[in-house]
């Protein structure tokens, strides 16, 4: 991919990023960092190159390290928000 | 990578999600198929030569994970959630050594075998940023959790020595992207480390008020990391996801300062603009932590409850806020909340003073009770509205022999699962002028403002 | 054109037909005013001021001579008006239904008597409208009447000492005066109910603020937003309705009215014996013969520990503004007509013909020969 | 223990000091209570009402007789009093400074003679409070009363007969009888300033939709949240602001009072004079000597076209409520110290000797001995 | 090219300034720049043959639209925009047209010197969508200048009709990229016009009423043709600009539809789901036009304005709007605009009824006007606003003699610049039961609604 | 360039036009329909290139058509709307 691209890709990004959020609810304020934390971590995604290929052995330990500090951020961000998004469950009416 | 486009898309759908209460659960799945996809694609799409071990990491780590989701208390989260970033950032230092070690499985190297420049520089970012998420985090984990004083802590001359960490790490950065390729290796350290340590010096001076914003900073610091980390990789969804989280944390932490009416830059900038003078305005006579919320979070939790119990005070004869109250009652009860006043025999200061201003806003005499009446329903309640009163729900009046209301009968408001308080500071006093435990108690948000304007802002923040 | 402006004989009587505003304006129309020495005594006008606004103020004798006009609150005898120009308008309240005699005086002395209360109920008179002025302040006046009389106060007040509930108040019959009892009542923070047989009450009653209590199926609009009198069977319904509601009241004021007719009789003294001991009823309609059974005008009866009260002429007891209003309308009503040549008010045949009652030493008035 | 509630002997006075509702009470905590017959007659409370919520009824002496306790509203003559316990106890507003001799009396009879509007204002004591409870209702009394005798409506009215412009009404004096002044004028629809002397009540008055009207510099807080005396100085100054005021004024009522003096003169016959015809003033404080000159209990006063209008005994014109609560608060001192074991009240010292007059023969009361 | 990110990023901003009329300006300025930079981009990085020719032609359109742009008349707007649409429209054929007939010039040619099928899909797509934004446009135009009658008109089976046109064009723009070399023409040419056909067809059966969303609607189908033919050309500006215009006018279009309360789905599909019932509900007793207006307009109406008069009759006593009338004048106050009541001696159904009301509301006194004193006030006032009142500012009480209301003095609400006139349906009388001909003045916008429910949504819609 | 990346530029700009326009106040939704009109006379570019390139000389007339009727838009489209928003400039208070 051409470096334009990718800069267009992450400049469009930053946008949405912007707007996203303006509108939060502050009593959301901490459900979101949580999500956006857990989602942070696609950087799982680089862990995983990482510890897939062959060529470094270094590269693959620090590669799966990497996967397991996402693996928890991941797994334990997105339970989290679900714990506390339990509290604004629509009460039956 | 198509599939990488949609991750981020789902990406994006889940953050959009999260900013409204109705479809936040939604936005927790999204982002959650959104790194299913990304995960499964990466899998498939390169030979994995260590399927096994990388199948033991992930299932660590999601053990970890859930079991740290599942105990922790939910008094404790903004000190997980800093937790948490702190491994993001780790994570984003070990992926930039990987690739560092590595290039050839990242395809980052040029003809002549050796990493090109750009992708040395983005590699630096990455692993630059990832290492000041990381200690910053840390640090901001730390003092939530108690495990470190509050305070800020001022280091003499700290506004030279992070400058001078900074444009250290720059200029290596730099270097580290001209160096041959024999050369890159004490380089790239030297950043890692110099990254740590600024991480950890920029955090330290910020006291303990600031920390939600400090928070969300470092979620947005994290961000560009993973964004950094895909520009290397040349990852959509890497790109996207980063970029998406670096400007939606930064903005958040904006807005944060706003509502706190506290200066970005000064928040932000941190070890570089944090003024010496500890946080908070106005300050209550005993410096006790209390919980302040914003109209919009009142307005929630008042829709959300079935019965919620008004005690009016001075103050709302003060403010003549009977009105904008009013509106409010009729807009939640077209909601299908249940609203009831209670009036305390000496609230305001005259006798009667609130059934005056009550029946002016046309409220119905059949809303209206006396403390006897209603005393015993603050239990069943789910919030208990105080605007403008004070001396009228002290619980010192049951308790404390020697305070000067002690004796007179008071609303048990402490029942109440959800306390809201109306006033224009923490300094202000109730005509018996002492200080009010009400204030402190863990189900109390204190919305300080004046009560006719708070209860305007509610009821424009319920819709 | 000699305007005169008579001190008030009726007992009781403390109004007056012109301010010194109005004497000013209808000087500047061009009729010259003469105002008979006290007439504004009672009202809080002196002499002086009505002889500021350009006015000649003297004894009866010299104001009545050679008028064209005489302006009166209520129509006095015929007596009174010798001296005044032959086929003099005198513009004043007859109570042509309860007064008959004194219209046909004014006819045998060739007068023309000008009905004020006849006035139509148009839109483009409603600035001339005395009953609508009057019966506003009436309704105003009942309501504080009854608060001074009341052994209690009307709002709620939870104190120290405990609680006051609020009086409930409720209204019978929702005109005019019907509704600014319930407003005055209202903002005197009471719990106020009330009720009427023309049903378009009940909207304005909530846009008062009060509670509407209908007999089911009760209607009895008649012409020109007056109420019809009812059948046997709707009195029945209308009763039972009052007998339910009524004993739970602390105040009541009732002001039925029904055009040409006695005011229907709305409390029964039943229904004063069920009500709370204290209790105040306010019979607007005393005067007219009384919605209430037992009222007595200008006393306080006191009946199973219930207090009944009425004015015979209830704006009476405000009399400054009373007769402010009053000589507004009056004035507005010369206005509308004044012929700037001819120097004198010419009626136009709407108007002229529903509020003259005697022309030419004959009772003219098409409601006063059916009526008989 | 046996508590005797008598009828009232004073003139005028219309309230009781026990209704049914606090005799029950009373005689759940233990006690028995003799009411003298027709004691709630003016309230309109009926004999059977007592008797059926427990107390014996009777005439005086029977009812007095062997009483460990007798409950007024005003302090009964000593007279009155024989047949009952020596040393027993007479809970009463004693007007001490006002009735000296009654208060030696008492002395010399034995009997331990407990003042309630001693009462401390202090927050736990705020439920026994009678001058707050009373004067509250004297403040909404004395609107009403006002409004009945001013010859306007108080409310602003723009009607087809011309606008009826809002009653500007003056409260002086920001205690709870003027806090309740403003806000019933308010309801009213008036237009409403007050003044103090107090700062503090800038914002109260505010609170209540009124405007305050302060002359500059005066500041005069006494104890307990009442009122100190002026220096010339600061009289002067207040002189002048209610000069300039006053004149616009359509109702003024006032309500100045210093504990244990004559109340404040603040308004004087020329300034009565610079008001407007038919103006109204109610002196609330004119039986403690009266605030405006000229003032005269239970008289309309006409002076300049003004009518200066005043009760001696304001609360007793609304009996039925400000019996309730004097009643209520009687109920709430004794059931606040009510031993059980003892079966009768047991004083403590900050309220005890703040409300006792005499006691074994004497004179015991510091704020008497100060006086004297 | 970076410049074409950047172009694109200026008309982001340009978008985002437009959303509040405080930034709406710099929001214009913004796009201006974008443009220049898109241009002059292209014309630097392409060796210019025909620099002359193109000057020339920038020249021309230059002129002509300026000399369009002030000529018209502000009333026109609509129908103006609607007209610069069809040009894009054509201007996106024509380009497509270029490309397909010298396709080496924007790089299209794949190795064997013909088009890929995949910029042949692009460009078949771009064209289309450019013709049926043309021809839409064009009857848009017609219907909105009054060119056409602005009723819908139905062809007997007209969905049938659309459908199948819809379908072919479909099926000959995949023949089109499967086709070889040499019978591309037809189908190329099949394609442009049956696409013109269907922007005619789909456009024709809309109501005049539901131009303003259907105009909107083409304004976000001449994006996705610039967009579609960006996919073609590689050109970064044009994906971005094109993806925006397209997302930003479907949105609008919705917005717009919910605004007026009707379906989206029902105006955008145009031909295939229009009802043939005639619009608007609540007939008025007479069928003339009216314009209806949004609490949000209102209120920003109101914000702007310096002077409002306020006009309550028996309506407001009804809805027992008088509470939050006052919050919203004390909202307006707080703005510096200056606020008035204006009393009409027969308002509502009792002498002082207004007064009790406002009164109750704690209206100042001294704000409140009797007919006589205000009367004159109307011609200096910016907005006139008449909640439940009727009869007393019906001018039929001047000039009709016939009417049951001539004679009574009424306010000369047709002197103020803007009226706004809430009642709850355009079938409501007033007292004297007959029509009004304010409703139907050019500055009168009818808030159709109940009082207290429109007054506070004005409040909310303000701030 | 490749189709994803183009893609993504595509479907992230989709969301900043969903998101920019979801706040705007209902006055200003002629004035925005105006910009947005002129903005989509990007296609210009299109046309310039088209009549810049040699190569077939129908195509380069029609992408000088093209750019007239562009250039119409875009002048137009921005005149109209600095006149529209002329009508906004705030009050001087
Ligand atoms: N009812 C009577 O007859 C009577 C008579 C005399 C005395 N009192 C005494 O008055 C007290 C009444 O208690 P209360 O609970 O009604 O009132 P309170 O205890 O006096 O408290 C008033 C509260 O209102 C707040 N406040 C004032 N202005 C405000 C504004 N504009 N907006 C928002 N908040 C405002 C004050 O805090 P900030 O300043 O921080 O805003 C304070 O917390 C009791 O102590 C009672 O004994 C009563
Ligand atoms: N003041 C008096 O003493 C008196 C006495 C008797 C008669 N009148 C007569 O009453 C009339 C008074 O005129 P006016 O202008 O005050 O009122 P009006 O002419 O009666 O008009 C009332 C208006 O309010 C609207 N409305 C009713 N309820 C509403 C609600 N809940 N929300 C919003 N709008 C509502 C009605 O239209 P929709 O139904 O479409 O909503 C109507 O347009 C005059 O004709 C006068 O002669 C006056
Ligand atoms: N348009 C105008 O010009 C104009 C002017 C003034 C009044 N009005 C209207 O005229 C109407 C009558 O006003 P009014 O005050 O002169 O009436 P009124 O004095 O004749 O009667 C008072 C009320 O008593 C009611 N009533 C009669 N018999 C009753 C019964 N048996 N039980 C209960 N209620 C009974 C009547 O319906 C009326 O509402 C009102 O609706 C008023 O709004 C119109
Ligand atoms: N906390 C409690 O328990 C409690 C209970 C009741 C009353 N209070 C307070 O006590 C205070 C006094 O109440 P009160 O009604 O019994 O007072 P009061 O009857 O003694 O006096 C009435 C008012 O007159 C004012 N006044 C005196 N001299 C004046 C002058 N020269 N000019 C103008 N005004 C003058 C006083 O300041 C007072 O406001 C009030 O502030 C009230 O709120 C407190």
């Amino acid at each position: 991919m051409d470096f334009i691209s990718i800069l267009s890709i992450f400049v469009l990004a930053c946008f949405v990023g912007y707007y996203v959020v303006w509108s939060v609810t502050p009593a959301l304020h901490t459900p979101l960092m949580a999500v956006t934390n857990a989602i942070s971590s696609v950087i799982i995604v680089g862990g995983l190159i990482a510890a897939a290929e062959a060529g470094s052995d270094v590269a693959k330990w620090l590669g799966l390290a990497a996967v397991v500090l996402a693996s928890v951020n991941i797994f334990g961000g997105f339970a989290v928000t679900e714990r506390m998004l339990a509290m604004y469950k629509k009460k039956d009416k | 990578m198509l599939a990488y486009l949609i991750a981020g898309v789902f990406f994006i759908l889940a953050l959009r999600g999260l900013s409204s209460p109705a479809t936040s659960r939604a936005g927790n799945r999204n982002g959650m198929i959104g790194m299913a996809i990304a995960v499964i694609t990466t899998l498939v799409t390169h030979d994995i030569a260590n399927i096994v071990e990388i199948g033991i990491a992930i299932f660590l780590g999601g053990i970890i994970g859930v079991t740290i989701a599942r105990k922790i208390a939910m008094t404790a989260m903004p000190e997980l959630v800093a937790g948490f970033h702190s491994l993001v950032g780790l994570a984003a230092v070990l992926v930039g050594w990987a690739a560092y070690l590595n290039p050839g499985a990242f395809g980052l190297l040029t003809g002549d075998g050796s990493i090109g420049a750009v992708s040395k520089i983005e590699m630096g970012l990455g692993i630059a940023i990832g290492a000041i998420t990381f200690s910053g985090s840390v640090i901001a984990f730390a003092k939530l959790s108690g495990k470190m004083s509050g305070s800020p802590i001022m280091l003499p001359g700290r506004h030279v020595i992070n400058l001078g960490v900074l444009g250290a790490i720059i200029v290596l950065t730099a270097l580290f992207a001209l160096a041959g390729p024999g050369d890159t290796m004490p380089l790239i350290v030297a950043v890692t480390v110099l990254a740590f340590v600024i991480g950890f010096l920029l955090i330290i001076p910020i006291g303990g008020a600031d920390m939600p914003v400090v928070v969300s900073m470092l979620n947005s610091y994290s961000g560009w990391a993973a964004a950094a980390m895909g520009f290397t990789l040349g990852n959509t969804a890497m790109i996207i996801t980063g970029a998406l989280v670096g400007s939606s944390g930064a903005i958040l932490s904006y807005i944060m300062c706003r509502a706190m009416n506290r200066s970005f830059i000064s928040v932000i900038a941190g070890g570089f603009g944090a003024d010496d003078s500890g946080g908070g305005k106005g300050e209550p006579r005993e410096q006790r932590p209390y919980k302040q919320g914003s109209a919009a979070d009142a307005a929630y939790m008042l829709e959300q409850a079935e019965r919620v119990i008004i005690i009016p005070g001075y103050g709302m004869a003060v403010a003549q806020a009977q009105h904008a109250l009013r509106e409010m009652a009729d807009v939640l009860e077209a909601k299908g909340v249940e609203v009831k006043y209670a009036i305390h025999p000496v609230a305001g200061r005259m006798p009667g003073h609130m059934n005056v201003l009550l029946a002016e806003a046309s409220v119905e005499y059949d809303k209206v009770f006396e403390l006897e009446d209603i005393n015993s329903e603050f239990a069943q309640a789910d919030v208990a509205f105080i605007i403008g009163a004070n001396d009228v729900v002290n619980p010192a009046a049951k308790t404390d022999k020697s305070s000067p209301i002690y004796g007179m009968p008071v609303f048990d408001v402490d029942k109440a699962k959800q306390v809201f308080f109306i006033k224009r500071s923490m300094g202000g006093v109730g005509y018996a002028g002492v200080d009010n435990d009400v204030f402190y108690m863990d189900q109390t948000m204190m919305l300080l403002s004046d009560a006719k304007k708070m209860v305007e802002e509610i009821v424009k923040a319920m819709d | 054109m000699k305007i005169a402006v008579l001190k008030e004989r009726a007992a009781g009587e403390t109004r007056v037909a012109a301010t010194p505003e109005t004497v000013k304006k209808l000087a500047a129309l061009g009729a010259s005013l003469a105002v008979e020495e006290g007439a504004g005594e009672a009202a809080s006008i002196s002499d002086a001021a009505y002889a500021e606004a350009g006015a000649e103020v003297g004894p009866v004798a010299k104001v009545v001579a050679d008028a064209d006009m005489v302006m009166g609150v209520q129509a006095p005898d015929v007596a009174a008006l010798s001296g005044a120009k032959p086929g003099a308008w005198v513009a004043a309240t007859f109570d042509p239904f309860g007064q008959r005699e004194r219209v046909d005086a004014y006819a045998k002395a060739g007068f023309e008597a000008l009905s004020l209360e006849f006035m139509p109920r148009i839109t483009r008179a409603q600035s001339m409208d005395v009953l609508s002025s009057q019966s506003n302040l009436a309704g105003y006046k009942a309501v504080i009447a009854a608060a001074d009389q009341y052994g209690r106060a009307f709002p709620m007040m939870m104190t120290a000492a405990g609680t006051v509930s609020a009086a409930k108040v409720f209204v019978m019959g929702v005109g005019v005066a019907g509704l600014q009892a319930i407003a005055t009542a209202k903002r005197l923070g009471a719990q106020v109910s009330a009720t009427d047989v023309r049903p378009e009450t009940a909207e304005q009653i909530k846009s008062l603020g009060g509670k509407p209590v209908f007999a089911e199926g009760l209607e009895a609009s008649g012409e020109g937003g007056y109420a019809a009198e009812l059948t046997d069977e709707q009195k029945a319904a209308q009763a039972e309705m009052v007998t339910n509601h009524i004993a739970k009241q602390d105040i009541v004021i009732t002001t039925a009215l029904i055009p040409g007719r006695a005011a229907p009789r709305l409390v029964s003294d039943a229904q004063i014996a069920s009500m709370k001991q204290g209790s105040v009823i306010f019979d607007l309609a005393v005067a007219q013969g009384g919605n209430v059974e037992g009222s007595v005008p200008d006393q306080l009866v006191e009946k199973h520990g219930v207090t009944i009260m009425g004015f015979s002429n209830t704006p009476a007891h405000l009399p400054a503004d009373s007769s402010a209003l009053f000589s507004r309308n009056l004035f507005n009503f010369l206005n509308a007509f004044w012929d700037k040549e001819a120097n004198k008010p010419v009626l136009d045949e709407e108007i002229g013909n529903a509020i003259r009652l005697t022309r030419g030493g004959e009772v003219v008035n098409p409601r006063l020969s059916e009526a008989s």
